[in-house]
This record gives structure tokens, C-alpha cells and sequence, in this order.
């Protein structure tokens, strides 16, 4: 029986002992009339053998396109020793670590974690981990409706420039709580939220003001005016941020004179695979004062009763476990082998290591938009500081040409089209430090073939 | 010893960096970082003799028995693990398109869609929740726009068991539903009578388990769903317990609109030291609507994303991509590789091995919650009397047990039965693993009689001795500053 | 640098401690004309991303045709569980346990790997690993002439039916010391080595025979019978067996009226991926009154001061570090890490698993032969009882019948041509449990179609 | 716990053997086994929860300090791992064809042996050897080949210097020489004068590592040469002490005519717990006819096996194949990572750390066995002293330090120092691990003077005490029998 120990001596010694004939009877409380009489249309199993080969032929299928997509997944080098250590059993397969004692193993990691993340962003604390960047900016979103002491709005102003989905995303986690989500738009020329814009909204109350840095273009946002000005008017921020970008960009604890309340963002950069979108991990950070409002586990430093150092979850009223309908968010289940998975990565690259991969990735995609010249009929979008993502325009239709690409086993670009129809033909690129010089030239060849190809057959 | 203690300033791993010049200042200086975050400084073989050090100081399935009741700690194929990570599956970006880039993984994910329809007994099923509570959440925010979809606004409370696991009530916030909780009777159900007065125009729903957290099968379900229904109400399945009733009993069969599931407890995926988990929801006909997206579709032997086009009235997305897909992967390996009969023993060995554990432990004299009841796939022991007699209390039996090398099952959970052990001992385990945790609590509670300290003290064999908690909440210490 | 952990000020206080000016200094010793001027043409360092990158690439090009071939080297099945667990730093990155105490992981580990190899071969007692099967023939041969009191001889006779790379590696291994290898012809209608064709070495000495089971070709020798003419005359008896072939043939201690004195061979089909030939482990087995003779470590159980059990290397006065130039081998480190893989690969599969393994790469192979009859111009060599390989005669040339079914990604098997002209145009070829129906079905068709092919060609 | 004590009859792993009735009737009785061997029958759970309870209780690189000195124990790249085992390579047959299934993974090795001729300064390389003893045994036979294709049948002699490895005198015994051995000046030099005495006619060559097993560089290697090359002997390089001169000084440059190199040593390939280890050949001029086979060519940008066609007086074939193929893709992993500069670093930095633990423990009142000389990558400490005034050994001195968290040096070897230490950090650990070893033996010291039985009871928090090596041989037990 697959993955069950029992011999039929063992089930017969078993059964008498419970006093049962049979494992049948074990299920007498449960009302006959209900009892499924089938075993259903499943399919019969297969051997690991068996399944490896459907796997393998599955995975096949996927193949492994050169890629230029990011919008919100990014493509990095992950460390063997990343995986092949966060995939021991005793860390894959522990539960969440309830047993102090017996889990010092993972908290001490996620301490570590924590710190990291801390002084990544600047703030004073970290959780340990939310399920991914969307849902961890609607927990902000919902803590800092929470936080708020200056103000009574459920109101909270989120720029167009905020990864469209995290937008869907935010919504349908806060609106049962009558939260309104003000959207904030931007410059279609420049790609970013022009400060001067939210002067119209300086009468109005909101509770929270949402900066995302870099934006979903890629852009940089003016973090320190905007950050000002939500604290000048008793509005909360929060940061959404790359923690690549981290290594390079101003961390949002230092945006504007008094930095942001809460930081949060998307942590699949750091050692996650792209798999198709998840596993992944949010992360959120927040000052000290905020700490008893921030939602998920938070691991904290401790004695034994010889006074040595070990670790616990703490804090542990502010959740569901144990204040129940009044926790900080419904919260349990975390992410927490992506968090070990980026633990053990940040060790791996440690700070200048972080930086010379951020400050690679940003190279590679200056250095594919100074080469665009090569090929006509392509522009920037925007003309603003950035860091590894573009919008470019085309003056072909974006579908027809990445589906051509993406048979030529080039997936060129994230079509902003569904998203952002006033851009037009507009194609958001993102290198990493993965792509060389060779891949970048591809890119160029390939782009520049499928358009000239795609105007003549529209001619 | 933290692995910033094996930091030096200066000290790079240059093999996992990119190499070359990689000039930044096109970015203006107004937007740079000026000091490094404090990112430790350490070779790479210090990192991994770290990392690899720290895991030793965990317990964990693979290494010990784990009878964590409620969550389902049972063998995680390796497998599963290593087939999920092939590098077709890892390198594909969620934006790859689907028609070229995509089709294997859709394929599965279909696949396991229809394989979790077949054993909840629901319409359809969405993948995209990414734990237990995200799914409580996706269920809770279905049954709240289905009322709105009707005009039926004034129904503004969800009713919860008492015995219910913390994330229910919360999750009825979250959705903005006021709680009102339901009391269990003296056999571990459901007060019906109780339910009875509750139940009204104002009762959005009920969210139950069954077997209950309690460890007993609900057996009045039928009663429970038809107040509800005709109150107007709709009923969800809290899907964690499912493991006890795979194959012999669907939720859709006893009245549920709506489920979650944890595939990281029923269905092996592993749970990481916290997670990734992975609560996919199914639902009735009632609620398929709303269903969260996406979802995956097959039209004309290809498959597809069904997104807000299909799904307009959908209560939207949970997650930037499509949730947990490697652990879906997961999943869906473990269901192939049990098939439809494998599934089925699942609930049988899981009920066996607590059945059998419930009365070896009652046999050594321990106390059982309901002891008239058969237990479902876990059982609820209190030590009120030991705590009273010995004054070693449930958590000093727990960190014994430590000592003795089986994980500790959960303690004080539910909470209203006093100084109680919620154990479950999963189908993976065999029997004399179960008789050598049985004499495990057999002699320490010999040492609880004879020498208490010795319990109030433990654990004396791990890594550190009992961690101070109320400290950790005092002294608020989690960050390392240096 | 790379794997290097010391910064700039931890070398000077080093340099300090050590009173010497430089890291030059350290080399002062080295006469001066002997130093080494430049630093010699390796390739610049790569980044494991890098490396992954072009590894990755020559990896593909290898690419994964559908195999037939066995010839000593066998696709099995390798559960994942095997290497997810070997591959443990624990196990991974320990040495040969020397420090008992500290290594009681690997030993009691070996401990039960020569439990089960000693079952499995129906012998007394195991060693922890040789380098290979054709190694370990060769260190069976130097230990039975050792062994064998009854004579001085220094002659073995091994049959053509052992594979022909393992007689070339055994004549490399013995020559030097003055051993001579008698080769035993086989008969090229049965496949096997006609038992009555030893009695015309009747009146001479040998220290010992070479007994195959199956031999190169997949054919059962008559192990009986010639196990008992070695014990009648005096002769030890060295078996050569497969192991997963133990799992339904009958174990070489049982052979004849009393068994073979060693048992021994090749360990790749438990748990060792192909992998182009190696890592694989050779394993050999003996009597208990050989076992001071036998090559190799040996694990011993024993007691600790406490009198509980533990394990640690034993018979080492056998071995080159204390008996040096009197040790029964040069052989320091062995496989250790694939006899670790071979353990869990013995204890996942069981006696019952492995059972299954044996019969239904038999029953594959059978039903290949069974549907042969659809090819013309096949037909077996051989019609004499067989172990999961055959060899096929065919009406065409091998060599570029082979060719062409390797640009169809089908490797049809192996051309025995080279090492036995005599037998033609004929193929080795092997399934195993890795086969299912469809491939068996390609490699019919594949074959008839490239046959028919050629066969038109010619004419 | 042995893994037979878990085991029941009866009990299977179904998803890991193949399915379906596979008759077996057409294998006469005759051939076919009668009683199933004793395997163990345990879930897949049960395998995997034993074998990772059973790693835990080893120490390793990626757990512990392991300064054992002649072992080379550093860091093992987890890349290395990771990339020598993609599918493409695993999966290929030994005997695919090379011009259509081949070419990858002949690339890499043919770039393995141009690389090793590099650092090693020979003429060519074969990496067939399966470990350093199989790499000697090639040498020494190639030596032998030499003579005997000159018809100078008389060399029956080879030398070999007191302080030898075991498998130096081991191997010449396999190929058919008879040993004799060279002792060891004060200095720890070879006895030039000794050696002059002994070379002659009879003798075929010598072996000798440099830096030798002594933990010092063999200053009058130039002499040495000369003395046997003039006398018409060969020059065998025990290539395990290579990562002491790697870029320094070069084999060939010193005059050796062949040389193995320690793949699992050097080249950073893991050790598995006694192996599988890669012994690569390189040689001179000289020996150049004599390699054994395979070796693998280049012609017109594609690659190919070398064999006996090319090089008719080979010593032959040493293993099936062409020996540990994955093992020589992880060396070839490193060596590409580290770059010529790389290289040359490990020799500096394996250098320095040796001499700074030296100069650390001679500070702490040790005594070197060789103090007026610089340590090469190790070097050794005599415990004799010690060992007379409190009674505790050098064996004890080691058992003590796995109590600290350090696995012991090198102990009993070479036997010419009495009570000896051969220690080897290497160049990937930092200066507070040594540090913190340094500290370690302080405190033994002080614990040998006040409290001896500490150290002979020693180990004391180990899965075992001190095991009775002696009774292992007395009592053999070498399989278990229930
Ligand atoms: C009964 C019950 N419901 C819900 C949950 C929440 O699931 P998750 O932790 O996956 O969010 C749990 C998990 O502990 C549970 O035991
Ligand atoms: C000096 C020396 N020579 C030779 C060897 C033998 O190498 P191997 O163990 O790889 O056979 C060793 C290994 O311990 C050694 O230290």
C-alpha cells in the first residue's frame, strides 16, 4: 500500500485491540446514507517511476524560452547550495514551529531572516513572511487602515503604477471591510505618479498612501516627495519594493524626513524559482510601534532556563491561534521554506554580493535599450530613471509579434496593452543578470526580424 | 552562534555574484542607497555549514514522529519534491504564454482540479488560495457574494463551533461578518439546539469541520445543513480534516456549498517549517460564480487560464499568479501516484492508527475527551487530572515527550477541553512507532508522579532547555542589532 | 575569492602571527628555479551561473535517447528518495570514518550494506565496496590465489562469457604479479560455457574459475555443474553475479553441493545513475574463513564503554595503512557514497520490490524476443534460458544499423562485433523495468523500418 | 536501531517497485532462488526517516572543522553537485555513441585532462584511475611497462621513504615490486645520503609526495632527481599533497615522470564517506606510450575515446569504463569556478592557514615536529610529552576534541613521530574557526593535567562513547543475523 506501513498481522492485532472486526467499523458514527459507495473516477496509480516519466514529458512541454518577461517575476541565479540545503528534511518537511524547543533550527533562521529583511528596508522590524507581494500589500493596506490613529478613513490612495494585478488583488482582500481603494493616476509621459498631482486630494482624508519603488514600469517614483507629503497630511505610507532593488535604491526608511510606516513587497527575487508564478513569499516590514498591529509570525529572541539564547514565536496575541476574531489577520500557513530559501541566499551573495547582482541586472537592461537604436520602429516609453525593467513602444502590434517570438523560443516582453490601453503598442522588458551580452543580441536580432517581417506583411 | 557573528566586513563569495563592471549612475544619486544593508559577510562553505547545522537542531517528519493533531504530519514524498523541480517546471516564468510555453504545467493542474472535484464531491474547483486561510478567506468572500448577488444584504453573521480552529473566526472578519459562536455538546457535537435559536435571516453561513477539531465525526451533519439552508444560510467545510474521511464520505454529499483543502496536510505536500501551503476551494452549483480566478480550462485538447471573461462575477484574485504552483505540483504527483484506491486507504489507516493509539493510551489510564466516541483520524486526551495530581501540566507532558524524541501533539487546542493533547497520528506511521510513543507518555507520566521537576524542567536533551515565551514578548527582541 | 574566506586584515594578522612579510614568504622552501614564473593557462574563472549555464548546454547535447543497451550497465528505476538523501552533506561530505564516534551515520550504514549484500549472495561476510565490477573481479582473483591453500598455483581460468572489458581490466590489475589468465571458450550456439569442456583442464592446477551469472551474453550458466568440478579439483570458485539478478536467481553460495568461496560484482544497478560509466561500486562477498584475506574495509559492530553497540572499521591489519606493503590491496578510498545509495536503494525496494524489479525487466526482455517475429531478418543467437539480455543476429550490418536508429534518439543495443567476430552481426540487448509497452513497440518499428532501409539500400 | 529492526514480513513499497504480473516461469527451476533475501521490508517513510536520523550522527565538511591532515577536507562545491548531476548526464549510457550522444560530456573531460596538464606540468593525463591507490598502481605499473619495453628487466626494487602513504608500499607490492624503504633525516628530508646508497641497477624508481607526508617540502627534490634518474629509475609523484603548491611549483617542473592526482583531495570532489574518490595519471615524456585507456582525443572540433588502437603498449584498462565519470565533472565544475587565479590561491591560502595554526598551537606550548621548518598545507604536532606526563594520548587528545565540536587530525601517521597530530586546515576555513581549535586543544591540554580520565573516556557526547576496537576484531560481527 503505497506509503502505508501496515501488515495485515499488524491491522488484525490493531483491530482487536480497538475491539473492532474490521477498519469498516471504524467509520459506525458515520450516518450510512452518506457513506460514498464508489471510489470515484480516479485514476488508478502509478509508480514513481510511472509518474516521473509523465513529469518529465510534462515538463518537457514548458521548454526553456529565452526570457525577458519580468512584471513582477524575476528570472536570477539561485545558488545550488540554496535548494539543496533548503530542501532537507528537516526543514522541509517541519511544521510551523510551535515546538520552540525542537524547532530552534527554523526560528533561529527566521530571526536571521528578519534581521535581513530589517536592514534591507531600514525599518525596525520584520515579519516571517506573508504568501506573496500582492497579499502582503493588502495585509498593509489593512494593517495601516488599523494603525491610523490620525485618522478614521478607510480610504487608501494606490497608484495606476502599482503592479496592475497586486491592484486585484488588494481589492478583493480589503473591500469586504469597506475599505475603498482610491487610484492615483500617472503620467503617461513620464510612466510615474507626479507628486503635484495629489495637491487635489490634500482636503480629503485617506489612512494610507501606497508607493511602489520601482513602479510596475520599472520607473522610479520621487519616494522622498511623496512619502513627505503623506506625512504632512497624517496619511501612513508604504513602500512597495524589489528587495533586489534594494541593494542599490534608497531603502523606504529613509524616503522623505521621516521614512515609511510599512514596507512590504514581493520576495520571489530572493531564491525563489519563477515556477510558474508560486511558491513564493511576501514580506512586510514596519516600525517598532506598529509591531502589535503587523500580521503573520514574528519570531523573537529569548533565554532558556540556563539564561542561553534561543528563539520562539512571539507576539503570538495578535494571532488567530489566539485572539481568534479579533487576530491581525486570519494568517497561519506561511511561506516559510521561501523564506528559508532566502535566508540562505542572502548569506550566500551577502551585501556586495546583492549589490553586484541589482547593478548587473540594471546594465544589462541600460545596455539592451541603448542598443534598441539598431532596430526602427522601436521607442522608450519613458524618459525617467529606472532600474531593470523598460517599457518600450513599437510600431507594430504587440500580440501577433511575441506570439511569432515566442515560437523562436524568445518571450520578448510583458504586453501592456490588456492592462494600460492608452500606451498603445507598449512591450514592458526586463533583463536580469542572468542574460548576456549574447542573449541580449538575440534579443536585438530576433525583435528586429519578427518586426520588419510583421510591417511587410502588413503592407 | 547567528550567522552575522560569522561575519567579516569585507568578505564576498564572488562565485555566486555576476561578474563585471555594472555602472548604476545613471540612477541619480537622490534614489541610491547609501549604506549597505547588514547582510552577513561569509564564505559560501560557512554559509552551508551554518544553514546546514541549524537544520539539525529541527524536529521534523523526516525524522521524527510528528502526531501534531489538526495538522496532518504525515510522509512527504520525496518524490514529489524532486519531480516538482525539474527544470521545465522551475524556469517557467508565470507570464510565459500558455499556448507555447505552458502546456504541461496546465495539464496537471487540470488534471488535479478534476481529482480534487472527485474526492470533495463539488462542481469546480479553483487552485489559486494559498494556504488553509486564504481558502477560509476565497470560501467566505463566495458565500458573501453570493447573498450580495441575491440582494440578500442583511445577512451579517457566520456561525462558528467554539471548538473551531482559530483561523475561522478570523477569517468572518476578514470578510467583514460579525461571529457568533456556536457551543458543542457533551458528546463533541454540535449543540443542535443552540444552532437552532441562532439560525436566522441575519446567519450568512456556518463554517464547520467534520470530523470536527474535536476529533470526532459531526453526526447530526444532515440536521445541520438542512437549519442552516432553511435559514438561508450556506454551509462551508473547513478542509483540514479531510484526511479522515477520504473516500468514505464527501463534503458535497453531506450538504457543504463550499471547502477548502490543505494540500499541505491531506494531500503531503510538505509544510516547509511554516509553509508553503497550498488551500484550493471547491464549491456547489451555488457558488460557482464566484469562484476565485484563475482557473484552468480545456477547450479542444489545449488548456487555457479561465480568468474575470468567464468567471465576471468572480470575487477576484487571491495571489499575482495562480498561488502555490509547485505545490500543486506536489499534489497532483501524490494523488497519481496513490490513484483512486490509495486515496481510499488514507482515511482508513489514519483512523485505524488513532483508533488504536486512543486505546493504548486509554489502557495505560489516560483520559480521554470523549471516550465513548471512535475516534476520527485524531483523538483529544486531557491530563486535568495528572496536572492536578502531579502538577505537571499538558505543556510539561509535551516537552517530556521531547526529551524522548517524538514531536509533541498539539496542546491546548480546542480550548475547551482543559490541559488537553489534540493527537494524530497520520497513516504513515507504523505500529510500533505508535506502542513506542504510548510508553513514552506511560513513563513519563510515571515521572510525573514521582518526580515533577523532572517534566516542569524538560526538555533537557535539545539544543536549549525551555525557552522563557513571556520574555520573548517583553523583552521584544527580533531583530539582531549587533 | 573563490572558497576563500579571509579579508585583507585577517591575512595581515595572520602574516603577523606567523613573523613572515608576505604569502610568498611561506613558500621560502621552494628552491627559487623550481618556482613556477606565470600562472599558466587555465581558463579565466567562471560564476556558477556561468558554469551552470554551459554545463547545462553540454548536458543537452547528450541529450536522452531511448536505451537499449545494457552490457554492464543497467537503467534502472533510482527512487527519489535514494539521492535526495545520499546527497546529505552528512553523508555527501564526510571521509572514510576513521573517527568512529564521529561517524556512526556512514558505518552503521555500511554495516547494514554488507547485511544485505551478504544475504543477497547468500555468502558470510562483505566488504564496504570495491572501485567496480571489473575491479573487483580482479582483486577476487589476487585474493583467491591467496586463498587457496590446496594450490600453489598462480592460473585462473575465466570463460569468454565474462564481459570482455572486466578480462581486460583483471589482466591489468593481475599481470604484474605474475598471474596468468586462462580464457574458457563458450559455445557459440548455446551462449554458454559447456561444463564438460573443463575436464580437459582436469589434471592441471588452478587457483581458481570464474563463474558468471548470468554471463556478458545474458545467458545462465550452468552454475551447478561448474561449481562442482572447481570444488572437486580443488579449484576456488569466484562468482561474477548481477545483483538484481539475485533477486530471482539462485544466490551463489548456494551454487553446486557447496557454493562459491567468492562472490562478486558489479553494484551500478542499485541506486547508481549510468552517468557514462562511473561512479558505480563493485562489491565482493566471501566465506567467514576467507575473510582475512578478503580486500577492502570491512565494518565491524562492536560496544562503546556503556556497552552499547556501535560500529567502527574492523580487520585493519588487512589494509595498506597498517600492514603497507603486506596488505591484501593498495585499496584506500572505495564508494563509499554509492554503497550509501545502494542501502537506500535496497531498503526502498525490500526483498519483495526487488523481486518485482528482477522479473519484469525479464519479462520486458521476453516480450521483446516474443515479438521479434515481426522483423525479419532477427533472430535470436542463442535458445538457452536468459536474464533480462539477449543477443540478436541480424541480416545486416551493425554498425550502421546502430547509427542510424542513434539519430532516431534509439540506442538499439550493444554490437558484440568487435569482441566476438565470430558471432556475426550480432546486437546485446537489454530492458528493464524502465521499458513499457510503447517502447517496446518503437523499438520494433524503428528497427524493422531501418532494416528494411538498409537491406534496400544494399541491394 | 538497525534498519532489520524496523522491519516487518510482509510489508512493501509499492510505488517504488514496477507494476504488473511479470512471469518468470521460462527461468528453469534449477536456476532460480528459493529463499528471499534478508532485505529490510520498511515504508519508504521508514528508509528515509532511518537513513536521515543515521547522516545526523556523522560529522562532515559541511558540518564540522575536519582537519585531517593528508585528506584535504575542504569545502565540496554544492554547485558542483547540482550540475555534474543534470539528466543529460546521468542518464547517459556508458556505451552511447559518442559522435551523437557523447560530445558534452567528452568536451568537459577532454578540457579535464588539458587543464590537469597544466597544473601538473606532464605531457599528457588519463583520468581513468577510480582513486588515488588506482592512480599509483597506474603509475607504477606504466613505470614497470617502461622498463620492460627496454628490455631492462632487472629494476625489481622500488623506493619508497619511510614516511610513505600505506598504499605507496601496497601499491608496489601490486605490481610485482619489492619495497624499500628510505628514512627520513632530522629535518624530516629523505636521508639523501641513504638514498645515494640504495639507488642502483635494481632500482625502478621511487615514489615520493612533495610536500611530503611530513608536512615539509622535500628541498632537495633536484638532488633527488638526479640520483635516480642517473641510477635509471623512474620518479612516481603521490599527487595528495598537490594543494600545497598548486600554482607554486609543478611536478614536472621538479622532474617526476608520472604523477596522480587526488581528484577528492585537490579538486574539491566530495569524499562520500570513504569515496568514490578520482585518481587521474598524468606523465612525462617518457611514459607517454604506457597510459592506460581510455583517454579522449580531439579531431576536427569533435571528440572521441581513445583506446588501445592509438595506444598499443597501454598498461590496459582499469576499470569498466573509464572510470568515476561524475566525479571528474565535479573537478572539472572547480576547477572551471576557481580560474587560473583561483588556483593559485588555494596553495597561498591552504599555506597560510597552516602555518598560522602552527605557529597558534606552538604558541600554546605544543610541541612541532618539525619547528625550524615552514609547514606546507599541514604539519606536525607531537603529543609525546603530553602523553608521558598525564597519561592521555594522542588518541585520547583526539577523541577529546570531537567532544569540542572538531573532527580529530590525522592521528598515529606518519609513524615516525611518536603520538602525532597531522594536521590540515585548508584554505576554506576562516581564521576564527582555527581559532577556535586552537582554544579547544588549550583547554584539552588543561584538562589532560587535571583530569586525564576526561580525555581517555572521552568522546562524551557523542551517539556512542568510546567504541572497543579491539573486541571488533576479536568478536567479529560483520553481518547482522537477527
Ligand atoms: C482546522 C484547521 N483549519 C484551518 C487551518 C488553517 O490552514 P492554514 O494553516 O493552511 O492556513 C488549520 C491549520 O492549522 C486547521 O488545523
Ligand atoms: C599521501 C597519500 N597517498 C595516497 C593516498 C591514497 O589515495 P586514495 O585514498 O584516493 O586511494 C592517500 C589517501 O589517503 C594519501 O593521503
Amino acid at each position: 500500500m503505497p506509503f502505508i506501513p501496515h501488515t495485515a498481522d499488524e491491522v488484525r492485532e490493531m483491530l482487536a485491540l480497538i475491539g473492532a472486526q474490521n477498519i469498516d467499523e471504524l467509520f459506525s458514527e458515520i450516518p450510512l446514507e452518506l457513506r460514498l459507495r464508489e471510489s470515484g473516477k480516479l485514476p488508478p496509480a502509478l509508480t514513481e517511476m510511472e509518474v516521473g516519466r509523465l513529469m518529465q514529458e510534462r515538463a518537457l512541454q514548458d521548454s526553456q524560452p529565452l526570457c525577458f518577461i519580468g512584471a513582477g517575476a524575476y528570472e536570477h541565479h539561485i545558488p545550488a547550495a540554496v535548494w539543496e540545503i533548503a530542501a532537507r528534511g528537516e526543514f522541509y518537511s517541519a511544521y510551523t514551529p510551535y515546538q520552540a524547543e525542537a524547532s530552534q533550527g527554523t526560528l533561529q533562521l527566521l530571526y536571521e531572516f528578519q534581521t535581513m529583511m530589517a536592514s534591507l528596508t531600514g525599518m525596525d522590524v520584520s515579519n516571517a513572511s506573508l504568501y506573496d507581494g500582492a497579499s502582503a500589500l493588502a495585509e498593509a493596506v489593512l494593517m495601516a487602515v488599523r494603525v491610523n490613529h490620525k485618522s478614521k478613513s478607510r480610504r487608501v490612495l494606490m497608484p495606476m503604477t502599482v503592479h496592475p494585478v497586486y491592484r486585484q488583488v488588494v481589492r478583493t482582500i480589503v473591500h469586504n471591510q469597506g475599505i475603498e481603494l482610491v487610484e492615483l493616476p500617472y503620467c503617461t509621459e513620464c510612466g510615474n505618479t507626479v507628486p503635484d498631482s495629489l495637491h487635489r486630494f490634500a482636503d480629503e482624508d485617506f489612512a494610507a498612501l501606497i508607493i511602489p519603488q520601482p513602479n510596475f514600469f520599472g520607473i522610479l517614483e520621487e519616494v522622498d516627495l511623496l512619502t513627505d507629503w503623506a506625512y504632512a497630511n497624517g496619511i501612513l505610507a508604504i513602500g512597495l519594493v524589489n528587495p533586489t532593488a534594494l541593494a542599490l535604491l534608497s531603502p523606504p526608511d529613509e524616503w522623505g524626513g521621516q521614512g515609511v510606516d510599512i514596507a512590504c513587497g514581493e520576495g520571489q527575487p530572493f531564491g525563489a524559482p519563477l515556477s510558474s508564478g508560486g511558491p513564493y513569499f511576501g514580506f512586510l516590514c514596519c516600525r517598532e510601534s506598529h509591531v502589535r498591529q503587523m500580521p503573520g509570525r514574528i519570531i523573537g529572541r529569548t533565554t532558556d532556563t540556563d539564561g542561553k539564547a534561543g528563539y520562539t514565536l512571539t507576539l503570538q496575541a495578535r494571532e488567530q491561534h489566539i485572539r481568534r476574531s479579533r487576530a491581525t489577520s486570519n494568517i497561519c500557513t506561511n511561506q516559510g521554506l521561501m523564506t528559508t530559501a532566502a535566508t540562505i541566499y542572502m548569506a550566500l551573495l551577502g551585501p556586495a554580493g546583492l549589490e553586484q547582482v541589482a547593478a548587473c541586472c540594471h546594465a544589462a537592461t541600460r545596455k539592451l535599450v541603448e542598443n534598441l537604436g539598431a532596430i526602427e520602429g522601436v521607442e522608450m516609453q519613458f524618459d525617467r530613471p529606472f532600474f531593470h525593467e523598460v517599457v518600450l513602444v513599437l510600431d507594430v502590434p504587440v500580440q501577433p509579434l511575441l506570439d511569432r517570438l515566442a515560437q523562436q523560443q524568445l518571450l520578448a516582453g510583458y504586453h501592456l496593452g490588456a492592462d494600460y490601453p492608452e500606451l498603445g503598442n507598449a512591450l514592458l522588458v526586463c533583463c536580469t543578470e542572468t542574460k548576456s551580452d549574447d542573449d541580449l543580441q538575440q534579443f536585438i536580432t530576433l525583435l528586429s526580424e519578427a518586426m520588419a517581417d510583421l510591417r511587410r506583411s502588413r503592407c | 552562534m547567528l550567522i552575522f557573528e560569522h561575519s567579516r566586513s569585507g568578505r564576498t563569495n564572488p562565485v555566486q555574484a555576476p561578474r563585471g563592471e555594472a555602472a548604476k549612475s545613471d540612477i541619480p544619486q537622490r534614489f541610491r542607497r547609501r549604506h549597505r544593508p547588514l547582510l552577513p559577510e561569509v564564505s559560501e562553505m560557512q554559509a552551508v555549514r551554518h544553514y546546514t547545522r541549524l537544520s539539525r537542531q529541527n524536529y521534523a517528519i523526516d525524522t521524527h514522529f510528528y502526531p501534531l493533531g489538526s495538522c496532518t504530519m504525515k510522509y512527504n514524498p520525496r518524490g514529489c519534491n524532486t519531480l516538482a523541480s525539474l527544470p521545465g517546471f522551475l524556469g517557467r516564468h508565470p507570464l510565459a504564454p500558455t499556448p507555447t510555453h505552458g502546456q504541461g504545467v496546465l495539464a496537471c493542474l487540470f488534471e488535479l482540479q478534476e481529482m480534487l472535484k472527485q474526492v470533495t464531491g463539488m462542481q469546480e474547483v479553483s487552485l489559486t488560495p494559498m494556504a488553509g486561510a486564504q481558502g477560509e478567506f476565497a470560501g467566505v468572500a463566495m458565500i458573501r457574494a453570493y447573498h450580495e448577488s441575491r440582494g440578500d444584504e442583511e445577512r451579517a453573521e457566520l456561525l462558528v463551533p467554539d471548538a473551531a480552529h482559530g483561523t475561522n473566526p478570523a477569517t468572518a472578519i476578514m470578510c467583514g461578518y460579525k461571529v457568533r459562536e456556536i457551543p458543542t455538546d457533551a458528546a463533541g457535537d454540535v449543540d443542535i439546539e443552540a444552532l437552532r435559536q441562532v439560525a436566522g435571516p441575519q446567519t450568512a453561513g456556518i463554517m464547520l469541520t467534520n470530523p470536527s477539531t474535536l476529533g470526532v465525526f459531526e453526526r447530526r451533519i444532515h440536521e445541520i445543513a438542512d437549519i442552516i439552508h432553511s435559514a438561508g444560510g450556506l454551509l462551508y467545510y473547513d478542509g483540514a480534516n479531510l484526511n479522515a474521511i477520504l473516500g468514505k464520505v464527501r463534503p458535497g454529499d453531506m450538504g457543504f456549498d463550499v471547502i477548502h483543502l490543505n494540500l499541505h496536510k491531506t494531500f503531503a505536500t510538505p509544510h516547509g517549517g511554516g509553509g508553503p501551503g497550498s488551500g484550493p476551494v471547491g464549491v456547489g452549483k451555488r457558488l460557482l460564480p464566484f469562484l476565485p480566478i484563475p482557473v484552468v480550462g480545456r477547450k479542444g485538447g489545449s488548456y487555457y487560464w479561465l480568468t474575470e471573461q468567464e468567471y465576471p462575477q468572480s470575487i477576484g484574485r487571491l495571489s499575482a499568479h495562480m498561488g502555490n504552483i509547485g505545490i500543486l505540483l506536489r499534489a497532483y504527483i501524490y494523488i497519481r501516484m496513490l490513484g483512486a484506491e490509495g486515496i481510499e486507504r488514507i482515511a482508513e489507516f489514519a483512523t485505524l492508527n488513532a483508533n488504536y493509539l486512543m486505546k493504548r493510551l486509554a489502557q495505560n489510564g489516560f483520559e480521554m475527551a470523549f471516550p465513548e466516541r471512535r475516534a476520527s483520524h485524531e483523538f483529544i486526551l486531557t491530563l486535568k487530572n495528572e496536572a492536578k495530581q502531579t502538577g505537571a501540566n499538558a505543556m510539561d507532558f509535551a516537552k517530556r515527550l521531547l526529551d524522548y524524541g517524538y514531536h509533541a501533539p498539539t496542546t491546548y487546542f480546542p480550548l475547551l477541553v482543559p490541559e488537553c493533547f489534540l493527537i494524530e497520528p497520520t497513516e504513515t506511521e507504523d505500529k510500533a512507532t505508535l506502542d513506542g510513543f504510548a510508553e513514552a507518555m506511560s513513563a513519563i507520566l510515571q515521572e510525573a508522579r514521582t518526580n515533577p521537576e523532572l517534566l516542569k524542567q524538560a526538555p533537557h536533551s535539545l539544543p536549549v532547555k525551555r525557552l522563557d515565551d513571556v520574555k520573548a514578548v517583553r523583552k521584544l527582541d527580533v531583530v539582531w542589532r549587533g
